[in-house]
C-alpha cells in the first residue's frame, strides 16, 4: 500500500501533478480540436468547391495527414517549424533562438492532424443534408449567404457531432505524443513518474485510469450534445436494429 | 539533400515493412472477429451482455494503446497464474504480445463502427425480411450483415489506416516494425528529418494503397446507390 | 556570444542519475551536479525537463544550450554535436534472475578493463560458453547494444528494448534471460526488483565504453564547451564528483584519469 | 374451396404507450375474400395489419392464420409470440406490402423478389427465377428487373414490392395502401392486377383510400375509426344508403367531388 | 384585377443528358386561374416546375413572372440566369409546394413558416408570426407549429408546406401532387384552402392526380404527355366530349372505375 501513497497529495505523492497534466491533456486536446475544426471546415470546403484545384489540394491535405504517423508530423513542426521561425527571425535581424513554445507547436500539430479527420466529418455531414431542403430555401429566394448561415450551417453542426466525438477520441490520443516536446501533459508525466520511482504499472495504471475519466466526460458532452441536436428527429431513427 | 543517406535508410527501412504488414493484417484479421463477437454481444438486447460490451469499448477506445499494449506485454508476466499456465509459451513471444494488444484495441473502435452500421440499416428493410419470415441468423446473413456493412465502410477504412500507424508502437515490446528501426536508426545517426521523411513516405504508400482499396470495395459495393448504368425510361 | 545564462536539459526521469520528485522539481545526481558546474562557470542556468527522444535534434535546433542526460561520449554522437570532457564513466555488466542457472557465472566479483575491438579476453569467452543459446536483452541503440552484438551475436538470441526498464520487467517476467547494461543503473534498478535480479558476470571497465558521460553542446558553442569542461576538471580535482557518486550511486564513478 | 377461413381475428387490442390503438377488432376473411379496410389517417389500419404478421405484438386478442392457432405467452403484463419458429412460418404464409415498399436496397429488383422463395422457403433457385419473371411481368416492370430500388420511380417500387410479396405464394395477402404512389393509369393497372388475383381466390386485406377499388374489387368493406370498426358491409350497401353518419363524412368529399 | 397576365412560358425545353424531357411547352395564366397539370409519372411535370422557378435551367425558351422577364445568358451551350439577384427576387415572388415537401428538419413549423418573410422579406419578426399562426389555423395544423417535421404524418408535413409557401405571399403558387399524402378527408380539406386561395384571385399551377380537383377547383387543365403539352382546355370540355385518345386513356380508371 506503500505504492498508492504514490497518488496521493502529500509531499511524496504524485496526485497534484497528474491532475495538473490531466488538465493540461485537456487543454492541448481542446485547442487542437479548436485548430482543427477551422481547417476542416476550409479543407472540407474546398473539397466540396467543384473547383479541381482546390478539391486536389484538399484531397493532398487529407491523405497526408491522415496517412503519416502522428509522431512524425509532431517532430516535423516542433522541429521544422522552430527552424522556421529562427531563420525568419534572423532574415529580421534578430540573434538567437525563437521556438515555438511546446504548447504551441503540439496543438498546432494535432490540430493539424485533426483537420483531416474533421474535414471528410464536415463534408459528410454536408452530403447528408437532404438536397429538397436546400432547394425548398432556393425557391423562396434566400441567396448563397443566407442558405449556408440559415439552412447549412445549423445542420452540419447537429449531423456532425457523432463525428466530432470520434475526433476528440483520436486528437486526445494524438496528444499523448506531445510528450516527445517535453510538454507536461498526462503521458510523459506517468512516463516521469514511472522512471523516477519505478513503479511502472502503477503509474501506467493510473495514468490509463484518467485517461478513461477524461473520455467518459467528454462522452458525456458529446452525448449530451447530440441529444439536443437531435430533438428535430424522430426517436425511432435512434432506436437500434 | 544526402541522397546516399536516404537511399541506405529506405533500403534498411524497407527490410522492416515486412514486420509492420505481419502486425497489421494479423491484428485486423483477429481484430475484426473480436469486433464481430462484440458488436453481436452489445446490439443483443441481452443487458449483462451489452453492459460487458459497452465496458470493454470504453476501456479500449478510452485509454492510449500505448499503456494497453505495455500492460499486456510487461503486466501479463508479472502474475504467476500467466507465468506458469499454458498460455505462457504463446505470451511470451513479442509478437504475439503486440498483435493481441493491437487486435484488443482495434476491436473496441470496431464494434462501435459495425454498431452504427447496423443502426444505420433502415427498421423499414428489417421488418420486410421479417413479414416474410426470416429471423435470427438468416436475417443477420441476408439483410443485416450487408446492408450494415456498406455503411460502416468508410469509418472502417479510416479504422484500418489508423491502425497501420498504431502498428508503430509494437518497438515498445521488442517487435521492430518500420517506425522503431526508425527510430534505432536516429539513436544512431541524429538525422531525425531525413529518416522519418523516408519512414513518412512508406506509411503513404501503403495507406494510399489500403485506402485506394477500400476505395474500390465501396465502389462495387454501392452499385445500389450509383446512377443507374442505362439512362431511365421516361 | 558571452554565456552568462545557458538552459540545460534533462530527461527527468532516469533514476538515480536524474529524476523528478513528486512536487515536480528536479532530482538526483545529474541536477545537483549541474548546479556546482555553473556556479564554476559563473552561469546562471535553467534546467528544463524533455523527451530522451528528441533531445538531440532540440538541442540543435536551438531549444536549450546543454544536454545533461547521462549521454555517452560516441564517434557517432560526435559528429552532430560536441561533448565537454566526461564526469562520470560507468563499469558494465550482466544481470540475470537470482534463481536463474546463470546466476554466478565465471568472474562475478571480478573487474576486467577493456578497449574497443579487443577479442580473445578469457573471462569474455567463458560468458560465451555459459550463455549459448540464452536470449539477452540490451537497450537500442547503445555502446552496450554494439559490445553484445560484437561479442554473443553469435552464440545468443538478442533481444533490443526502447528502455532499460522495460527490459528489467521482462527479466523479471522471465522473457529473456539476461540483461546486460550500466552497472550503476542496474544496481539501482535491483532495489525496486524487490532482489528478484543479480549481477552475473564480471564488471567491465575501460575504453571499451568510450570516455564516458559528458555535456552535450552545439558544434557551433566551442566557448560554452570550454567553460563546462573547465568546471568540470575543477569539481573532479576537489572531490565533488566523488562526493555526489558516492551520496546517489554509492560508487564513484568519476572517471579515471 | 369457398368457405375455408384463412384468417380469423378476435378482439385484437394495441396500445403504445397509454394511446391506445386497436380497441377490440374483429375479422374473418374466407378463401377469395377481398376486404377493404378504410379510415380516416391515424385511425389504426396500418397498426392492425401489423398486429396480423406480428410486427407488432398485440395486447391482447387472438389470431389464426389458415387454421392455425398463434400462440402467444402472457408474462408479467406484457405478450410475446411462444414460439419464433411458428411465427417465421406463420409469416410465410401471409404476405405484406408495405406503406413505404420496404425494398432491400442492397439488392436488384430481381434478387428482391427470389430472396424469399430460395432462403425462406428453400426451394431450388432456377425455378424461383422462372417464377419471380413471370411475376414482375404480370406487374409490368421485367424491363427493370436488374434496377437497384433507388433506380425506380415510386410507381415501380410499389409493383415491385407487390410481386415480392406474390412470391412467396402466400395464403393471405395484406396490402398496406399498394396504390398511393401511382398515377391514376398506374392505379388501374395495379388494380387490375389485384383483380386478377381476386379471381384466382386469394385471400386479401387492403388498406386504401382509393374508393373505386373499395367499391368495385372488394367484396366486403371494414371502415375503422378510433380503433374500433365503426361499420362494415358489402360495398353496395356502404356506399348507397346503408352507410353511418361517420362513414358518410368519410368519403364526403369522394362522394360529393365529383 | 383578372386579366394582368402573372405568368408567361414560351417553348421551354429541357434535357437530362441525351433524355429530352420537356420538349417546349408554353403555357400563360392569369390572374386568378388555377391550371391543373395532368400527366403520367415521368412526363415532365415536376421538371416543368422547377424550371419555372428555375431549381433547374431550361435548355431554351422564355419565362416571364408578373411581366418580368427572365434575363437569361447563354455561353457555350449552356444557359444560366444572368443576374442571381433576379433570380432571388423572381422566386420570392413564386411560392413551391414540393412534392416530397421539403419541410427543413431542423426548424419547427413555426419557424419554418416564418424563415422566408423574417429573412428573405424582412418584415418583422412579430408580424411575420401572427400571419404564420394565422395561415397554420387556416389549414389546421396551428396546435403543430411548435413540432419538427419529423413529428409529423406525412399529410400534416403536406400541409405545413403549403402554409410555408403562401407566408410568402407570392403573385404565382406551383404546387407539385399537394394531397398526394392525404387521405380522402384530408384531400377535401387541402382542396377547400385551395379554393378558398383561387377565390382570393390566387394564381396557381396545380401537378396533381386527382382528377376531381383539376374537374372541379381548376379553371383550366393541360395534359401533359412526353415532354409536350397533349392537350388543354376547360374542365368541362376535357372531361367529357372534347378529350383525345390519349387523355381518355390516361384517365380511364377514373373515367370507368365509378
Ligand atoms: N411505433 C409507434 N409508437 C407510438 N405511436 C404509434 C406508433 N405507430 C403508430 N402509432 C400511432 O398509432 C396511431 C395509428 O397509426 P397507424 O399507422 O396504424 O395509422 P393508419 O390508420 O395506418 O394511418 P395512415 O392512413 O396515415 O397510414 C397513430 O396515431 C400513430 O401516431
Ligand atoms: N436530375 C435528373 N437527372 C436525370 N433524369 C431526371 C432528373 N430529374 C428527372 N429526370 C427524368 O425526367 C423525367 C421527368 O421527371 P419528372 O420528375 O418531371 O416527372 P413527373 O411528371 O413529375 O412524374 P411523377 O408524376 O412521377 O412525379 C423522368 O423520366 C425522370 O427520370
Ligand atoms: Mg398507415
Ligand atoms: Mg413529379
Amino acid at each position: 500500500m506503500a505504492s498508492l501513497e504514490l497518488l496521493g497529495f502529500g509531499s511524496t505523492g504524485w496526485g497534484a501533478l497528474l491532475i495538473l497534466a490531466t488538465l493540461m491533456t485537456l487543454a492541448v486536446t481542446a485547442t487542437a480540436l479548436a485548430i482543427g475544426a477551422v481547417l476542416g471546415a476550409i479543407v472540407a470546403g474546398a473539397k466540396l468547391s467543384g473547383n479541381p484545384f482546390l478539391v486536389a489540394l484538399g484531397n493532398v491535405y487529407t491523405t497526408v495527414f491522415r496517412g503519416v504517423p502522428e509522431l512524425l508530423i509532431i517532430y516535423l513542426i516542433y522541429f521544422g517549424g522552430s527552424s522556421a521561425v529562427t531563420s525568419i527571425g534572423k532574415a529580421m535581424g534578430y540573434e538567437g533562438f525563437l521556438g515555438l513554445p511546446s504548447f504551441a507547436a503540439g496543438a498546432l500539430a494535432v490540430g493539424i492532424i485533426s483537420g483531416s479527420y474533421q474535414a471528410e466529418v464536415f463534408r459528410g455531414a454536408f452530403l447528408a443534408i437532404s438536397k429538397g431542403e436546400l432547394e425548398a430555401a432556393s425557391a423562396i429566394g434566400m441567396h448563397r449567404a443566407m442558405r449556408f448561415r440559415r439552412i447549412i450551417m445549423p445542420q452540419v453542426l447537429r449531423l456532425a457531432i457523432p463525428g466530432l466525438g470520434n475526433v476528440w477520441q483520436l486528437s486526445l490520443k494524438d496528444s499523448a505524443l506531445i510528450s516527445v516536446t517535453g510538454l507536461a501533459e498526462l503521458m510523459r508525466t506517468s512516463q516521469v513518474a514511472a522512471g523516477s520511482t519505478r513503479q511502472y504499472f502503477l503509474f501506467f495504471i493510473a495514468g490509463g485510469c484518467l485517461y478513461l475519466i477524461l473520455t467518459s466526460l467528454s462522452d458525456r458532452i458529446f452525448n449530451g450534445a447530440e441529444r439536443r441536436a437531435n430533438r428535430s428527429m424522430p426517436a425511432s431513427a435512434m432506436g437500434q436494429a | 539533400m544526402d541522397f546516399t543517406f536516404l537511399a541506405s535508410t529506405m533500403v534498411t527501412l524497407l527490410k522492416a515493412v515486412p514486420t509492420t504488414l505481419i502486425l497489421f493484417s494479423l491484428s485486423i484479421f483477429f481484430g475484426g472477429l473480436l469486433a464481430l463477437v462484440i458488436v453481436s454481444m452489445r446490439v443483443s438486447g441481452n443487458r449483462v451482455l451489452s453492459g460487458i460490451a459497452k465496458g470493454y469499448i470504453f476501456v479500449f477506445r478510452g485509454s492510449p494503446l500505448l499503456i494497453q499494449m505495455f500492460l499486456v506485454f510487461y503486466g501479463l508476466g508479472q502474475f504467476g497464474v500467466i507465468r506458469y499456465s499454458f498460455l505462457w509459451p504463446f505470451l511470451r513471444e513479442p509478437m504475439v504480445c503486440a498483435v493481441l494488444s493491437l487486435a484488443l484495441c482495434t476491436a473496441g473502435y470496431t464494434a462501435e463502427i459495425f454498431r452504427g452500421g447496423i443502426r444505420a440499416v433502415s427498421p423499414k428493410e428489417i421488418e420486410a425480411a421479417r413479414s416474410i419470415g426470416m429471423s435470427g441468423f438468416l436475417l443477420v446473413r441476408r439483410i443485416l450483415a450487408p446492408i450494415a456493412f456498406r455503411h460502416a465502410l468508410p469509418a472502417y477504412s479510416t479504422e484500418i489506416v489508423l491502425m497501420m500507424k498504431s502498428t508503430a508502437l509494437a518497438s515498445l515490446v521488442t517487435v521492430w516494425e518500420v517506425t522503431g528501426v526508425a527510430q534505432r536508426l536516429i539513436s544512431q545517426t541524429y538525422r531525425t528529418m531525413e529518416v522519418f521523411l523516408c519512414a513518412a513516405i512508406i506509411y503513404l504508400v501503403l495507406n494510399f494503397i489500403i485506402l485506394q482499396g477500400m476505395a474500390l470495395l465501396e465502389y462495387s459495393l454501392s452499385r445500389h446507390r450509383r446512377a443507374a448504368p442505362q439512362p431511365l425510361k421516361a | 556570444k558571452d554565456w552568462t545564462k545557458a538552459t540545460i536539459t534533462l530527461e527527468g526521469a532516469y533514476a538515480p542519475w536524474n529524476l523528478t520528485n513528486a512536487d515536480g522539481t528536479l532530482g538526483g545526481f545529474e541536477p545537483e551536479l549541474a548546479k556546482v558546474l555553473c556556479e564554476r562557470a559563473k552561469i546562471e542556468c535553467t534546467l528544463v525537463a524533455s523527451d530522451w527522444d528528441g533531445m538531440i535534434p532540440a538541442l540543435n535546433a536551438g531549444k536549450f544550450d546543454v544536454i545533461m542526460d547521462a549521454l555517452s561520449i560516441t564517434e557517432e554522437r560526435k559528429q552532430v554535436i560536441d561533448f565537454t570532457i566526461p564526469y562520470a564513466a560507468t563499469p558494465a555488466a550482466f544481470a540475470t534472475a537470482k534463481d536463474s542457472p546463470l546466476a554466478k557465472a565465471a568472474g562475478t566479483g571480478a573487474t576486467i578493463k577493456m578497449t574497443p575491438g579487443q577479442t580473445g579476453v578469457k573471462e569474455i569467452d567463458a560468458l560465451k560458453a555459459a550463455f549459448k543459446g540464452k536470449t539477452i536483452g540490451i537497450q537500442a541503440a547503445t555502446v552496450y547494444a554494439k559490445f553484445v552484438y560484437d561479442n554473443f551475436g553469435d552464440i545468443a538470441e538478442i533481444r533490443e528494448y526502447k528502455t532499460g526498464a522495460d527490459r528489467d520487467l521482462d527479466l523479471q517476467n522471465g522473457r529473456i534471460d539476461l540483461g546486460f547494461d550500466d552497472a550503476v543503473y542496474f544496481a539501482n534498478a535491483f532495489k525496486s526488483a524487490n532482489g528478484a535480479l543479480d549481477f552475473t558476470g564480471p564488471e567491465i571497465v575501460g575504453s571499451i565504453w568510450g570516455e564516458g558521460e559528458g555535456l552535450g553542446v552545439r558544434k557551433a558553442d566551442t566557448d560554452l564547451r570550454d567553460k563546462f569542461s573547465e568546471a568540470i576538471k575543477s569539481a573532479l580535482a576537489d572531490g565533488t564528483v566523488k562526493n555526489l557518486s558516492m551520496k546517489w550511486f554509492q560508487v564513484d564513478v568519476s572517471p579515471q584519469q | 374451396m369457398p368457405g375455408v377461413t384463412r384468417l380469423s381475428v378476435r378482439n385484437i387490442r394495441k396500445s403504445f404507450g397509454t394511446h391506445e390503438v386497436l380497441r377490440g377488432i374483429s375479422l374473418d376473411a374466407e378463401d377469395g375474400d377481398v376486404i377493404s379496410l378504410l379510415g380516416a389517417s391515424g385511425s389504426g389500419k396500418s397498426t392492425f395489419l401489423r398486429c396480423i404478421n406480428m410486427l407488432e405484438t398485440a395486447s391482447d386478442g387472438e389470431i389464426w392464420v389458415d387454421g392455425e392457432h398463434i400462440e402467444m405467452v402472457h408474462k408479467n403484463g406484457r405478450s410475446k409470440p411462444a414460439s419464433q419458429k411458428q411465427v417465421d412460418h406463420i409469416r410465410s404464409e401471409l404476405g405484406m406490402v408495405f406503406q413505404s415498399f420496404n425494398l432491400w436496397s442492397h439488392m436488384t429488383i430481381l434478387q428482391n423478389v427470389i430472396e424469399g422463395p430460395i432462403h425462406v422457403l428453400k426451394r431450388p433457385r432456377a425455378d424461383c427465377i422462372a417464377e419471380a419473371e413471370a411475376l414482375l411481368e404480370k406487374v409490368g416492370i421485367a424491363d427493370k428487373r436488374h434496377a437497384y430500388p433507388a433506380h425506380l420511380s415510386g410507381g415501380q417500387q410499389q409493383r415491385a414490392a407487390i410481386a415480392r410479396a406474390l412470391a412467396m405464394k402466400p395464403k393471405v395477402m395484406l396490402f398496406d395502401e399498394p396504390t398511393s404512389a401511382l398515377d391514376p393509369e398506374l392505379v388501374g393497372e395495379v388494380l387490375r392486377v389485384m383483380r386478377a388475383l381476386a379471381e384466382e381466390g386469394m385471400t386479401m386485406l387492403v388498406v386504401t383510400h382509393e374508393m373505386s377499388f373499395a367499391r368495385n374489387v372488394s367484396n366486403r368493406v371494414v371502415f375503422m375509426r378510433e380503433g374500433l370498426v365503426e361499420s362494415s358491409g358489402k360495398p353496395d350497401e356502404m356506399f348507397t344508403g346503408g352507410a353511418t353518419p361517420a362513414f358518410r363524412q368519410f368519403i364526403g368529399h369522394f362522394g360529393s367531388g365529383q
